[in-house]
């Protein structure tokens, strides 16, 4: 029996799903990608610095804060560039900002019409008005960080090498304060739905977990990561870790830790870090750490519901701080250029993000280098879409369950196939 | 015309007894550049500058507005009628007014900026010229009417003329700021103009017009190779006029908005025609054109903005020279 | 205070598709104009858009679909509303060319405006001379207002004549029941096929490029430079001489097409440059 | 009866339909006026019908995205080209020509697993009826166009530099500190966005058709003292399907 599920459809970009079944056996299962590859590490050659992260954030609509944000400090790694507290501040408001709008868009958006039966939102609104008004308040939230910061909610560009260009002022900043205060009820409800639900089990398997190391309270900025086995080091040896190898009915390349498929994503922060949340995020976590389970790939909604409520208070916190600090016009430092390797990390809605850049003494980028989450995720997905399929052999719903695993990942497939890296 | 003196330290005072006429706009200087804004108290107002990037026009004539309402095929107007005061005016742009004037309320009137300009209290002050002014080529430097209360930087005190009953008006209300005006202080007020006389470029426009019809295209392509066709030179000009109409539909698809924004005779929308023809196609002709309307039918104050602001360097004194080689 | 951009609502009595591109429309509306003047029409949420009046009894109009307006007013039917402004523009001289023979040049569209001429001057038969009608057309399915100047051909109350560039059967019949009424080639040719009084007033509507030839034409055969009137409302915006789009001309002797036309004579031709 | 309108994507980031999803007060709106066919990233009911309206963001790199456009052409009555990669050929067509994308894909990937062609926008393969540029596209010309389709009239197009929308803002010119700023040559409609933050426009609206004067442009950026190499550089990021500017220059 043959099944091909193409397109996948609530996901970002073109994927499918193919499943071949023999008698009692999996003959064979992929996770495609038919997205067509854009080569970004090969067209950003030539550049200078300041204008990289302009472009490498146009790998995903979704995550480009995230791009931008791991572009922008492996570039101040590689020119040793040292930033203002208000710029990192502004920053940690900025990702979390995208986070938001992230969950807030996968969550509600993508996710939750498959568990209340409805093809998308616009069907959904009719009997879920909350839901679906929580949803756009959340994700409007979300976003108007990002025009704040970043100067628009798809591909900014106010956040630059060394700090950010215009500075929003405390007006500006009061009116987020304000909706983000509205929409924490929003948050904290996508927990309880998504708590409610009882999630199937299929997927049940060992996953290694990796994410990277906050600093000190739940984050997503660090510069080492750490997985499920407490092994940890620094992003800068990450080459010796991850390693790629090209699947030929895939446009990504699947990424393997020391050999073995792994999971980064929301379910491993929380996993991994929640016992460094604070707040209501810190009690709902603990209330429902026994339905988020390590080895179900279908809890990462719940984890990503409690990343919403942490998201909204340490936005809440890093906008009082900001007001309280009262903002100053603080311009660009100047930058000399010099021949020079940075590699940096951040932590996407989806996943680690790693970027790495090569530069001459002029600024130009020699060599790029870009790892997904997506892509890191990739093998793990199959890794659960192998166990499913033998569990469901004779489920009739096999197509529609099947399809949940990859959705719940909330895969970013054109950030996937950017993705071309040097054969190691 | 009536004369005071208005001392300096009394300015502030002054200025907080105009907010009773209206609205206050004033030259507020935001990051180093001055510009026509909402002044609520006298510290964000400068008002020793050369000239502001876009004209104080702009409070007559917003940049974008909209004039109808509509919801089906049924129209209302949206008309302004805010009591205005319009401080620190500078001579060219008072004139620049009077030529909108000629255009705007002459048969059939516009409604829009005569309810504006009707209900706007002008108060005129000298200023500092840069060697971008060519007012006094362009009859521009002095005027004495088109405003209501004109203030001359005399040094420490302001010499006052007043022109408009309306202008009286303010002077009564806050009669004790005022005092008589003296020999002295009239003295030193011509000597003031003097002086701001001496700082302008001299330079003289007649002809300008048949020089600009008879020179051919290749002379208007050497000075338009420069051009970008951004429409710079006119977006920052007091004296133009030109606007472009559009519709925007709400929600409903039924009801919205008729708008009416700033255009540009340099942009290529300006001489298109329904079938494609268009009468301005190439640069050349436009800037001919903007020189001919602007030059050539003497609706130009002399400001200098259009070559401040021009993103390339294209000197509108240098095309006269040339004109006139 | 009256407000000049403020559209009047006007009902749409009848429509009519007069060629694929042309649709006529008669408005429920009642104007004192001239001959020659042009309304704003304006369609809600499309725009303005400078269109002439086609006639002299009622308020017609007939438009061309080739902009955002005009494609807009296409949709309308009977029964709909649309917003008029105007009359605007100074129109024909009717008066001083009474007592005299007077000779229609109409090119294309150009037909919509002098048929306000056309039936102005019906109206008024006794105060005009001799009147002949010159239509250029591209094929007998471009011609506007077909079977009204079919009948007027009848009635030989004007010398009516069509010059066209495709001749196909239908021309041919017509050409039997008319004789030397249809004539192949361009709308100039029939100058020199038809006797012409050179002391006569001339008016003329039509694409650009046909001013050129006709006022060429007529300079060589003789005619006044002052008696030629031509209507050039191709190129206008606001239609109340404020927004300057219509601008034509350099210097001193430039002019507001909307404002100081959209007639002018062939003496004006001279005088502003890239008039015509 | 509702018009069917479908949101499709080819190779691109997704965020010009990320921006449709952003339009957070006015979507349901929008969609309780229309039936939404098909809605890849956010629906899941994928019919295969005839459409009112396509909007296909997204350039084509491949030949199966080729036959699947030709296929959305015929059965659509009106094609939007929405974004950068669908007008113009997005960031991805800055390796057009220079090196082809089978080269770099046995550099990179060590052999040719699928046929991949130069990245082109849609009007390459079929006829658009209208476009919307941008890197990503604004939700106010979104909102704009739709409704004007709606209604059945021909959508506003802005003929017009960004230029004039930033004098508009009363921002000061950057060309005048002699930095590279696209604002001249690019279509407006996105209100000066990167001139009002102190940034250079860097053009991701393309090129106005036809008006943009890139021979002046390079004479400027080159008194500027930028190289014209540079100047390509920078010109290419959202323009590189436009022909090439340094032969225009000659």
């Amino acid at each position: 029996m043959r099944l091909k599920i193409n397109p996948l459809t609530r996901v970002e970009g073109h994927g499918g799903i193919y499943v071949e079944i023999k008698g009692k056996e999996v003959k064979d299962i992929r996770f495609e990608i038919y997205e067509g590859s854009r080569f970004f590490e090969s067209i950003i050659k030539g550049f200078k610095y300041p204008i990289v992260p302009d472009i490498m954030r146009r790998i995903c609509a979704i995550c480009t804060a995230s791009h931008s944000m791991a572009s922008i400090r492996a570039l101040e790694d590689a020119l040793k560039v040292d930033i203002s507290e208000q710029t990192e501040l502004l920053r940690d408001l900025l990702i979390h900002g995208e986070m938001i709008e992230s969950h807030a868009l996968h969550v509600y958006v993508l996710s939750l019409p498959d568990y209340l039966g409805f093809p998308s939102i616009v069907e959904m609104a009719e009997k879920h008005p909350k839901e679906v008004k929580g949803a756009l308040q959340l994700k409007k939230a979300g976003n108007m960080v990002h025009v704040a910061l970043s100067g628009r909610e798809v591909h900014g560009m106010n956040e630059r090498v060394g700090g950010f260009s215009k500075i929003p002022d405390e007006r500006e900043l009061q009116k987020i304060l304000e909706e983000m205060k509205k929409v924490r009820e929003f948050a904290v409800l996508a927990v309880e739905i998504f708590s409610t639900f009882d999630i199937p089990e299929f997927p049940k398997s060992e996953n290694l977990m990796v994410a990277v190391e906050p600093e000190e309270a739940f984050g997503y900025y660090g510069n080492r990561i750490s997985n499920s086995e407490n092994d940890r080091w620094e992003v800068h040896k990450y080459r010796e870790k991850l390693k790629e190898r090209v699947v030929e009915y895939s446009r990504a390349k699947h990424v393997f830790y020391d050999e073995r498929p792994f999971m980064v994503g929301a379910l491993s922060r929380i996993s991994l870090f929640g016992n460094r949340l604070r707040g209501e995020a810190r009690e709902l976590y603990r209330e429902n750490e026994d339905k988020i389970d390590e080895s179900n790939s279908l809890t990462i909604n719940l984890a990503q519901a409690i990343e919403l409520v942490h998201c909204v208070e340490r936005c809440i916190e890093l906008l009082e701080t900001l007001i309280s600090r009262e903002v100053e016009k603080e311009g660009l430092p100047k930058i000399e250029t010099f021949e020079s390797h940075g590699i940096a990390c951040v932590e996407a809605p989806r996943g680690t993000l790693i970027h790495s850049y090569k530069l001459d003494e002029e600024g130009r980028v020699v060599e790029a280098d870009v790892i997904t989450p997506t892509a890191m995720n990739a093998a793990n997905i199959e890794k659960d879409l192998r166990i499913s399929a033998l569990r469901l052999m004779e489920d009739e719903e096999l197509e529609r369950k099947l399809q949940l695993i990859p959705r719940a990942y909330d895969p970013c497939i054109s950030c996937a196939t950017h993705l071309i890296v040097k054969r190691s | 015309m009536k004369f005071l003196k208005l001392k300096k330290d009394q300015i502030e005072d002054f200025f907080d007894s105009i907010h009773s006429f209206g609205i206050v706009y004033a030259p507020v200087k935001s990051d180093g550049k001055i510009s026509f804004r909402r002044a609520q108290n006298f510290s964000d107002v400068s008002l020793e500058y050369t000239r502001s990037q876009i004209p104080p026009k702009h409070v007559i004539l917003p940049m974008e507005e909209p004039i109808l309402k509509f919801r089906e095929e049924e129209y209302f107007e949206v008309v302004d009628d805010e009591n205005k005061v319009l401080l620190g005016v500078h001579h060219c742009d008072i004139i620049a007014f009077k030529m909108l004037d000629e255009v705007y309320l002459q048969p059939p009137k516009d409604i829009y900026y005569h309810e504006r300009i009707k209900r706007t209290l002008i108060i005129g002050l000298s200023c500092i010229p840069d060697n971008y002014c060519f007012c006094k080529a362009t009859n521009s430097f002095y005027t004495s009417d088109g405003f209501d209360i004109f203030l001359h930087d005399c040094g420490d005190f302001y010499f006052v003329r007043v022109a408009t009953p309306r202008g009286l008006k303010v002077t009564e209300n806050s009669k004790n700021l005022f005092e008589k005006v003296d020999e002295k202080d009239m003295e030193l007020f011509v000597k003031a103009e003097k002086e701001r006389f001496e700082r302008v470029k001299g330079k003289n426009l007649w002809m300008i017009g048949d020089l600009i019809e008879l020179r051919d295209e290749n002379f208007w392509k050497i000075f338009s190779e420069r051009c970008l066709n951004c429409g710079n030179c006119t977006l920052v000009c007091p004296t133009c006029q030109c606007f472009e109409v559009y519709d925007e539909l709400e929600e409903d698809l039924k009801s919205g908005n008729r708008f009416r924004r700033w255009d540009s005779c340099m942009l290529r929308a300006h001489g298109l025609v329904a079938d494609g023809h268009n009468f301005r196609e190439r640069t050349e002709e436009r800037l001919r054109n903007r020189l001919s309307c602007k030059l050539g039918e003497m609706r130009c104050v002399g400001c200098g903005r259009c070559t401040v602001y021009c993103p390339t360097g294209i000197d509108i004194l240098e095309i006269v020279r040339a004109l006139k080689e | 205070m009256e407000n000049e951009f403020l559209p009047r609502r006007v009902r749409i009595e009848e429509t009519k598709m007069m060629t694929s591109l042309e649709k006529w429309f008669k408005l429920d509306a009642q104007l004192d104009f001239k001959p020659g003047q042009f309304l704003e029409i304006s369609v809600a949420g499309a725009g303005e858009a400078p269109i002439s009046i086609c006639s002299w009894n009622g308020v017609e109009i007939c438009v061309r679909k080739v902009g955002r307006v005009s494609s807009a007013l296409h949709q309308r039917e009977k029964g709909d509303f649309i917003g008029i402004r105007g009359p605007y523009g100074n129109g024909f001289p009717m008066k001083e060319i009474e007592g005299e023979k007077l000779i229609l040049v109409a090119g294309g569209l150009g037909m919509a405006p002098l048929r306000s001429v056309l039936q102005y001057v019906l109206k008024n038969r006794k105060k005009y001379g001799e009147v002949t009608f010159f239509y250029g057309i591209k094929c007998l399915e471009m011609m506007l207002f077909r079977d009204e100047l079919l009948k007027l051909m009848e009635e030989e109350n004007v010398n009516l004549h069509i010059a066209y560039e495709i001749e196909d059967e239908e021309i041919r019949n017509l050409k039997k029941r008319f004789p030397e009424r249809f004539h192949k080639g361009m709308v100039t040719t029939l100058f020199e096929k038809v006797k012409v009084n050179t002391e006569s007033f001339v008016v003329v509507c039509g694409p650009p490029i046909m001013y050129k030839f006709v006022l060429k034409k007529m300079e060589e055969l003789g005619f006044y430079k002052e008696r030629i009137y031509m209507t050039l409302e191709r190129r206008m915006k606001c239609g109340t001489g404020k927004c300057r789009h219509c601008v034509v001309g350099i210097g001193s002797s430039s002019k507001l097409i909307c404002r100081d036309g959209p007639v002018f004579s062939a003496i004006d031709a001279e005088l502003i440059r890239e008039l015509v | 009866m509702k018009p069917k309108i479908g949101i499709l994507g080819f190779t691109g980031c997704a965020g010009c339909q990320l921006m449709i999803l952003n339009l957070e007060d006015e979507l349901l709106d929008i969609f309780k006026r229309i039936k939404l066919v098909s809605f890849q990233m956010a629906s899941s009911e994928m019919k295969d019908e005839k459409l009112d309206i396509a909007f296909v963001e997204g350039s084509i790199t491949t030949e199966e995205q080729k036959k699947e456009l030709e296929k959305i052409r015929k059965k659509s009555k009106i094609l939007v080209a929405i974004g950068n990669c669908a007008t113009l050929g997005g960031v991805q067509a800055l390796s057009n020509g220079i090196k082809s994308s089978r080269e770099m894909m046995k550099e990179v990937y060590g052999g040719e697993f699928w046929r991949l062609m130069d990245s082109k926008p849609l009007s390459e393969f079929v006829e658009v009826d209208f476009e919307l540029f941008g890197c990503p596209i604004e939700k106010q010309e979104f909102l704009e166009m739709i409704r004007f389709l709606l209604r059945g009239f021909i959508p506003l197009k802005r003929d017009y530099p960004v230029c004039l929308e930033c004098k508009l803002k009363d921002n000061e010119c950057i060309l005048l500190e002699k930095r590279i700023c696209l604002g001249p040559l690019t279509v407006a409609g996105c209100g000066a966005r990167c001139p009002s933050l102190g940034l250079e426009c860097l053009g991701c609206r393309g090129v106005i058709e036809g008006e943009a004067r890139l021979e002046s442009a390079i004479k400027i950026f080159e008194d500027a003292g930028v190289s014209a190499e540079d100047v390509k550089k920078i010109f290419r990021i959202f323009s590189a399907n436009y022909p090439d500017i340094l032969e225009v220059k000659s």
